[in-house]
């Protein structure tokens, strides 16, 4: 009879309803699993890629999981560099060379010895197949003196060859790499050979979750920690995740900072890294104005930006586009551009716009801006959206420029700002607590984040000048004075610097490494934190 | 049985889209090169980086070339590799799909089945308290967007009660026996399954209750009542049957929806499912990928009208009488 | 048709309950300046501040009165979802009706069409319109309604093949009937159940579509609805601020439904004089 | 032993029933007679307990009172003491299932056995109720009137009850079959009490030893069969009797409109001549003589109406109208009869264009048609079976009727209202406001049929083609439609196609007859003619079974 097919649809689906919610609520409390000691770190995205170095995604996260299978030749702590690969290096200022002696005692993870011959090799390798973040074409010759000495001859003075050649490009084993045609489809076992302190038990992409085990033999000390658990959560229960002890150190909205510290948890608040622009398209009219563009940093209120749209977790953002709290910060610039609408009506009048009614015209014509925001969306913590849009289009029109707001998806917007059809754009970008080469990038370079401002040409110059300064507190006396002329040219106007805190509940030493892990990644999840080093 | 008509017929709607396939994600503003590297200012974009990349992704044919790369391909049955998993695009939606399947297909079956029983009880009684009552309830809760659901029984179950684990589909590493791990993953899987439940039971009940109303005036209740079948019998076998054809015409339209129907409940649980791997290959533009997941959503609706065409037949010999 | 449907609801309770729902929530809507004296997009200064006296029902992330954002946005969410719900139904019923009476090949070509627009995911869709024109209520509206209608077309070509074969039909084509004029003046009203049912199911599904979009930044910013709330509160759970925040949008929305889907019942028997005893 | 005592039956008030004394032995068949609405069905519900009203009084069957009994006790009865077969066959099986599952069920309800020989006996039932082994299997849509009344009669049957209820069990079915189910259950009766509720009285004669009649909910009148038809006591069964044709009357003869008036111009016969065009009015016609026959007429006698040249039909492989010749002349009335499934209705659908004709043409006054446009349905219109069905039930009277002037003439809205109430007057229905807001389910069925007809007749159309019009009303009210539509024939001239499977009424009521089998028209000519000595072996076969078997018995 045919009532059979009708009968059995609803036995499964009656059966199966009675299953589900039984299970779900009746299972016992999630409690931790710790067999041995697992150190867990919840994250929001959960999946960064396979983590060999040419597998794992171009962001920040990626890098740091890369980062604890793979050494480098040198490392940084929260104050300096610190020997890893190399136990020490010095430069020889005529050859314009670093020579660096290797540990001896290092490993690779399959049992093979780490030569100097690794080291040339990564050289060698890099060179044909770019590394994300680093480019070694400043090595014109790299060669090995000995077995566990390297020495790298450079093509011109670059300042940053340490932060970057040394301190991010991971070091490959050559017996493994030497015949890889392409890097990025190299996911088999064997790519996560390296020399650092943990080993990767198991990736899941779909989970989003990697599990990694201790090196025994690491060469600078057992790592503290037995097993490192990433497990991936959503950002609204990252809190309740620590406070139920499903994870160990994750970053927490900057509400819940006070409330997760009386709980006894370690709160890390993070270097300002990230910072939200004011895009300006410098190429249109009126736009093209200095005066103009100093005008619209009088009349945005940053101060009130920071204490509204962040509930004061930030700092407003400074006119040189470096962060108060960075090595690199010139105090000159602090309050070149104070919040006063007067002073940019008068600006404005300048440019010879009179005010009609409550908005500036020129013969005739009304001035008017449009504003493009990214909407809702997952964008980073902190992130500039519609939220901070209406408030500049308030401020801006209690002075008497009109601004029309338009929202956009992220990416349809980041491409409006790269092909210049845009007036001005609400956007941010981090890397600010790396080395000032970056400075360079985000003021010259052709990616929509930078400025793309060419036209002074004193700005260029120290721009150029400030990469070959290998002394340190002469560079540091460079990128002051070219904060100062950012500051009066004005490409592109720094709104805030949000502050991002880490929770975590003490069992491994957190901190936040001194210019960002590697090429400048914000996150706390230093490598060295988890080994107790006996040195 | 299936005549030739028919083939052709799916065989023409397949080439409409996959041509569509192709288009969309390429009339989307931005590339993928900016997509994926433009955000992270770290990478320096040198120059090498940048040709390398392009010709990676063969970004340099031009868009019919491109296009003829893309039917060959599929021809072969590769799918492409994914620009920012740098994995067989295959391997992905491989990774992703049976997620999803386990968690709408489980809440399509379960929300038809508690439909059509509560429909059908509600419609055999109209008007009596019974039948207000849960017309009332099922009008207020129909009311509330799925996510809404979702996160509601998140803070209560979750984090307030700590009953249910916050997130995922399973819990990574835990190293126990397959049973343990079974009853972690339906435990992961409660609150989700819960919230779409609610969202689409709503529209299967109302179907179910309007047909039996109308049903149950027909003469041959009363020929059934005269055969002395019994209450259930007369309800179910009888009235509840008529009400099938469009529960299941409703359940094919919600099964239609599968791939990115549970987007926001995803995203709110962080379930590892096809929505979220969508919203993410639109934010980095990855062409291969999404090609993948339009290809593989628009086989799913073809597979599933074809199946509801079909079983109407099975269901009601008037239809191919009519046809 | 000198029915009047005014009567019909008021007689039903349920239908006067919801049509009483729906006129109170229009008048909030209309009255919102009355109401409340804050502006929905007002920075009071004082964030996440609980139902008081002063805020009725308190203040969200920036400071901004919720009871004033949950009156605003009433106006937005009620147009756009009955906006939206018309046109999508219009054009079901055009598709639907059209197959159905067109048959044979017209039929396949119209349905394999609907297939077509069901497979494709709305969420690229949307992304691509909001690109290309201003995220205005008209252009939402549209964009809406070009997602909802294939789904309304299957279940009204179906509904209507099995009206197309009544005995009155026949009748009327006897005394020289066009099929236009049928479609009018039998076709349409006969499925007049099926239309009220559609159009409250589009209502229901535009405008949590529409939460959706404003999610993906689809959206015109110095507009507030309901759905836009609920996103913006989303991002907040892991405080207290959920309860009078995430709550009311959520109550509001529902009501709503429940009041729309309540007065199509009582308009059900005004349809189809039949039901009346 | 079933003994009925003071039965009373309410619907929310309203007395159905009042105050029923009826006593039924083993073995004995009863008739309920009388006009729909009178509560024949309702006694019969109430018996099997099926009555939503609150019934008072007794009802004694096996020592138990079936009205005091819970609805689980009742409900183990029902089916297996006592069955009932209800009325209107269209949609009491259920149309998902086919005809042996639902019989199956009826047994597989109150027995233990297994399906398998459950299955066996169901067929066994359907075949000795006259189905046969490939009807069994099929679904109700694809079984005709007369199969699935046999189905139900099986289904009731299957495990053989002491109380058979029988409501309408040949209403709405061709004299053949009707001939046919009367001897099944004269057969299957047995020593059953049987319990038929009819309005046809030949049926209730042939069928039952006694006879009740039910007027207004009151048992007016009840004894043997023979005596009560013989010589009727109350006014109201002998008013019955005398309404229903039968063989034995001839047609009665049929007035001419007008009176005969001097001094006319044109030919003298066009003010009461109901073909008469302008031309009639002006000169005298000349004298033509054609095959040996005179006729003096502009248009040449009576002038041929519509005619239907080698018109053909086929749907997938059946061929349901073969090449079909027939013409239809001026103020005629030409009866289309035989079995049902012969391609009459079909016939009828295609020359109003409802259907797509596979072959042949139709020529209207002369004129061919390929197009049925404005012309066409101006001058042919239709009514059909079931008036119910044929009227929108959204549609109060006033709308249904006034939709063909709002499609064709679509002119002031006061001159069509106007129209309206002279078509309903026509119709004998009443022209006030209160009548012409009802909807179609507060009408009787004859109102309907009236309001049908009225529907069109507004467009004065010249022919009218009539698919089974009365088929489905009481005798007494299709009395009055066959006379109304005569009447109307008289005063209008109207040519009338009627399709009808009741040899008795066409006889009754037509000039010519054509008889149709399997889709091609067997035999043709004036009814008297071909009903007096029928040269077809069908018509013959078709003659003798309409003879009412009761016929001695009546005169």
């Amino acid at each position: 009879m045919t009532g059979r097919l009708y009968g059995i649809l609803l036995i499964i689906a009656l059966a199966v309803s009675l299953v589900v919610p039984l299970a779900g609520c009746g299972g016992q409390k999630e409690k931790g699993t710790q067999a041995e000691n697992t150190y867990t770190v919840a994250d929001a995205t959960g999946d960064w890629g396979f983590p060999s170095p040419y597998a794992h995604y171009f962001r920040g996260p990626g890098y740091i999981r890369m980062s604890l299978i793979f050494d480098t030749l040198l490392w940084k702590n929260e104050k300096e560099y610190i020997p890893a690969l190399a136990k020490s290096w010095e430069y020889n200022a005529g050859e314009n060379s670093y020579t660096f002696s290797l540990v001896e005692n290092a490993t690779w993870h399959d049992g093979s010895k780490f030569t100097a011959r690794d080291v040339v090799f990564t050289i060698d390798y890099t060179k044909m197949h770019p590394y994300q973040g680093v480019s070694a074409g400043v090595v014109k010759k790299a060669e090995a003196l000995g077995d566990y000495r390297v020495k790298m001859y450079l093509d011109r003075p670059y300042a940053p060859f340490l932060e970057y050649i040394g301190g991010t490009l991971p070091i490959l084993p050559e017996h493994i790499w030497k015949d890889v045609g392409s890097p990025e489809k190299f996911q088999q076992e064997k790519a996560l050979v390296g020399t650092g302190p943990f080993i990767l038990e198991d990736y899941s992409k779909e989970q989003g979750s990697y599990l990694y085990r201790a090196n025994r033999e690491y060469y600078q000390g057992k790592p503290a920690v037995d097993r490192i658990r990433f497990v991936k959560m959503g950002s609204q229960v990252m809190a309740a995740a620590l406070r139920q002890k499903q994870a160990s150190a994750a970053q927490v909205p900057p509400e819940l900072g006070g409330a997760l510290d009386e709980e006894g948890f370690f709160i890390l608040a993070g270097k300002h890294d990230w910072v939200a622009k004011l895009m300006i398209n410098h190429q249109r009219e009126p736009l093209n104005k200095k005066e103009f563009r100093q005008a619209l940093a009088f009349a945005i209120d940053r101060q009130a930006l920071v204490g509204t749209c962040l509930r004061g977790h930030g700092l407003p953002g400074s006119p040189g586009l470096i962060p108060p709290d960075s090595p690199w910060y010139n105090a000159a610039v602090e309050n070149q551009y104070p919040h006063s609408p007067e002073r940019a009506a008068l600006l404005i009048k300048g440019l010879g716009y009179e005010k009609k009614g409550n908005f500036f015209e020129k013969n005739g014509r009304a001035l008017e801006l449009e504003l493009l925001v990214s909407g809702g969306g997952q964008g980073s913590p902190g992130a500039p959206g519609d939220r901070e849009g209406e408030m500049i289009k308030g401020q801006l029109e209690k002075v008497g420029l009109k601004v029309s707001l338009r929202s956009l998806e992220s990416k349809t917007l980041d491409s409006r700002v790269a092909e210049g059809q845009y007036d001005i754009a609400l956007g941010g970008h981090g890397g600010l607590g790396g080395d000032p080469e970056m400075l360079n990038r985000m003021i010259l370079d052709k990616g929509f984040n930078s400025a793309r401002y060419q036209d002074s040409q004193e700005l260029n110059l120290a721009l150029k000048q400030q990469l070959t300064l290998m002394d340190r507190e002469s560079r540091r006396e460079l990128v002051g004075k070219v904060q100062e002329i950012y500051a009066r040219e004005m490409p592109a106007l720094p709104l805030y610097y949000p502050t991002w805190y880490w929770a975590h509940d003490g069992r491994a030493p957190l901190y936040y490494t001194l210019q960002g892990v590697g090429s400048g990644v914000p996150i706390p999840l230093n490598k060295m934190a988890f080994v107790n080093q006996n040195d | 049985m299936i005549n030739r008509g028919y083939c052709i017929n799916y065989l023409l709607a397949l080439m409409v889209i996959l041509t569509l396939n192709f288009m969309l994600p390429r009339l989307m503003p931005g590339d993928p090169l900016q997509a994926i590297y433009g955000d992270e200012a770290m990478i320096a974009m040198t120059p090498e980086l940048k040709e390398e990349l392009i010709s990676r992704y063969s970004l340099d044919l031009t868009q019919a070339g491109q296009f003829r790369a893309y039917i060959g391909s599929l021809l072969r049955g590769d799918l492409g590799y994914s620009y920012y998993y740098n994995v067989p695009v295959a391997a992905v939606l491989l990774g992703s799909f049976p997620w999803t399947a386990l968690l709408v297909g489980l809440a399509l079956c379960i929300s038809t089945g508690l439909g059509l029983f509560l429909g059908i009880e509600s419609g055999y009684r109209r008007g009596r308290t019974v039948d207000r009552l849960l017309l009332g309830g099922f009008m207020w809760i129909s009311g509330l967007p799925d996510f809404f659901v979702g996160m509601l029984l998140l803070l209560i179950f979750g984090v307030t009660l700590g009953l249910v684990p916050l997130a995922g589909a399973v819990t990574p590493y835990t190293g126990q026996g397959w049973a343990p791990a079974l009853i972690d993953g339906l435990r992961h899987l409660a609150l989700p399954l819960a919230s779409l439940v609610l969202a689409r039971l709503t529209a299967t009940y109302l179907l179910a209750r309007n047909t039996m109303i109308t049903t149950m005036g027909e003469p041959f209740i009363m020929t059934a009542r005269s055969k002395g079948c019994s209450g259930p019998a007369v309800r179910y076998r009888h009235a509840g049957r008529n009400s099938l054809l469009p529960v299941v015409t409703a359940a094919g339209l919600q099964l239609s929806h599968l791939i990115t129907g549970a987007l926001f409940v995803e995203i709110v649980f962080s379930y590892p499912g096809m929505g979220a791997l969508m919203y993410n290959a639109l934010l980095t533009r990855d062409y291969p990928l999404l090609q993948g997941i339009l290809l593989l959503s628009a086989v799913t609706v073809l597979t599933v009208n074809l199946l509801v065409d079909l079983l109407y037949k099975r269901i009601d010999p008037r239809v191919a009488y009519a046809h | 048709m000198h029915i009047n449907y005014w009567g019909e609801i008021k007689r039903d309770s349920l239908g006067r309950a919801g049509m009483g729902t729906l006129v109170v929530l229009a008048l909030l809507a209309i009255g919102a300046p009355i109401v409340s004296q804050y502006q929905p997009a007002e920075y009071t200064g004082a964030i996440f501040q609980p139902p008081s006296s002063q805020y009725w029902l308190g203040t969200n992330d920036v400071g901004q009165d919720i009871w004033a954002q949950l009156l605003y946005g009433a106006r937005t969410s009620l147009l756009i979802g009955s906006g939206a719900a018309l046109l999508s139904t219009f054009f079901s019923v055009l598709a639907g009706g059209m197959a159905a009476v067109l048959g044979g090949f017209g039929d396949r070509v119209l349905m394999r069409a609907v297939d077509a627009l069901i497979a494709v995911p709305p969420v690229i869709v949307a992304i691509l319109a909001a690109a290309y024109f201003r995220p205005g209520a008209s252009m939402l509206i549209i964009l809406l309604s070009a997602f909802l209608w294939p789904g309304g077309a299957r279940l009204i070509r179906s509904q209507a093949l099995s009206v197309k074969e009544r005995m009155h039909i026949a009748a009327a084509r006897t005394f020289g009937s066009s099929w236009p004029y049928l479609i009018r003046r039998h076709i349409i009203p006969d499925l007049g159940p099926v239309l009220t049912a559609i159009l409250v199911l589009n209502f229901r599904r535009a405008v949590f579509m529409e939460a959706g979009l404003s999610f993906l930044g689809v959206a015109d910013p110095t507009v507030i609805s309901w759905g836009k709330m609920m996103q913006q509160a989303l991002k907040f759970s892991y405080l207290e601020v959920w309860k009078w925040w995430l709550l009311p949008a959520g109550a509001a929305l529902s009501m709503t439904i429940a009041a729309l889907t309540f007065t199509g019942f009582a308009l059900e028997k005004a349809i189809n004089p039949r039901l009346k005893k | 032993m079933l003994d009925i005592r003071g039965l009373t039956v309410r619907y929310s008030g309203l007395p159905v029933l009042k105050d029923i004394n009826l006593t039924l032995e083993k073995g004995e068949s009863l008739s309920i007679i009388g006009e729909s609405g009178a509560g024949k069905t309702t006694l019969g519900l109430s018996v099997m307990g099926l009555v939503e009203g609150c019934c008072e009084g007794e009802i004694l069957f096996q020592g138990k009172n079936l009205l005091s009994l819970k609805e689980e006790e009742i409900r183990r009865l029902r089916g297996r003491e006592m069955a009932m077969v209800f009325q209107g066959v269209e949609g009491a099986l259920h149309p998902l299932y086919t005809a042996l599952d639902q019989v199956a069920e009826a047994i597989a309800v109150h027995s233990r056995k297994d399906a398998g020989s459950i299955r066996k006996k169901a067929l066994g039932l359907l075949l000795s109720a006259g189905l046969d082994e490939t009807t069994a299997c099929f679904y109700p849509h694809q079984l005709s009137g007369g199969l699935k009344q046999r189905a139900l009669i099986a289904m009731a049957l299957a495990n053989s009850p002491e109380i058979l209820i029988l409501d309408e069990p040949t209403a709405s079915l061709d004299a053949g079959t009707k001939a046919e189910i009367l001897a099944l259950l004269n057969k299957l009766a047995g020593d059953r009490i049987t319990i038929m509720i009819t309005h046809d009285i030949h049926s209730a004669a042939y069928f039952s030893d006694r006879v009740a009649v039910l007027y207004g909910g009151r048992l007016i009148e009840q004894g043997p069969t023979g005596e009560v038809f013989k010589s009727p006591l109350h006014p109201y069964t002998r008013g019955l009797i005398r309404s229903c044709p039968d063989l034995s009357t001839t047609k009665d003869l049929q007035g001419i409109p007008g009176r005969m008036m001097p001094g006319v111009t044109g030919c003298s016969f066009h003010p009461r001549c109901t073909q008469r065009i302008h031309l009639c009015s002006l000169d005298i016609p000349e004298p033509v003589v054609t095959g040996g026959r005179l006729v003096a007429c502009h248009r040449g006698g009576i002038v041929p109406l519509l005619e239907i040249k080698k018109l053909s039909k086929i749907f997938g492989k059946v061929k349901a109208v073969r090449e079909v010749d027939l013409t239809l002349y001026q103020g005629e009335t030409l009866a289309l009869v035989g079995e049902s499934g012969s391609g009459k209705t079909t016939l009828a659908r295609t020359v109003m264009g409802l259907l797509k004709e596979d072959g042949g043409e139709f020529c209207l006054e002369g004129a061919n048609i390929s197009k049925r446009d404005a012309f066409f349905y101006q001058r042919v219109q239709m009514i059909f079976q079931n008036p119910m069905e044929s009227i929108s039930h959204r549609m109060n009277v006033l709308q249904a009727v006034r939709e063909p002037l709002d499609i064709n003439r679509p002119g002031d809205e006061e001159a069509n209202n106007h129209l309206v109430r002279k078509a309903l007057d026509e119709v004998e229905l009443p022209g006030d406001q209160y009548f012409l807001n009802k909807y179609p389910h507060h009408l009787s069925g004859g109102e309907a049929q009236r309001v049908a007809i009225a529907r069109a007749l507004v467009l004065e159309p010249r022919v009218l083609i009539a698919d089974e019009p009365t088929s489905a009303l009481d005798a007494s009210i299709q009395a009055k439609i066959i006379k109304l539509m005569l009447s109307l024939q008289e005063k209008r001239g109207l040519a009338i196609l009627l399709i009808t499977h009741d040899i008795a009424l066409a006889r009754k009521v037509s000039d010519r007859m054509a008889v149709m089998l399997k889709g091609s028209i067997v035999e043709e000519g004036p009814a008297g003619k071909l009903l007096g000595s029928p040269r077809h072996q069908y018509t013959r076969l078709l003659v003798n079974q309409s003879e009412s078997p009761a016929k001695s018995m009546i005169l």
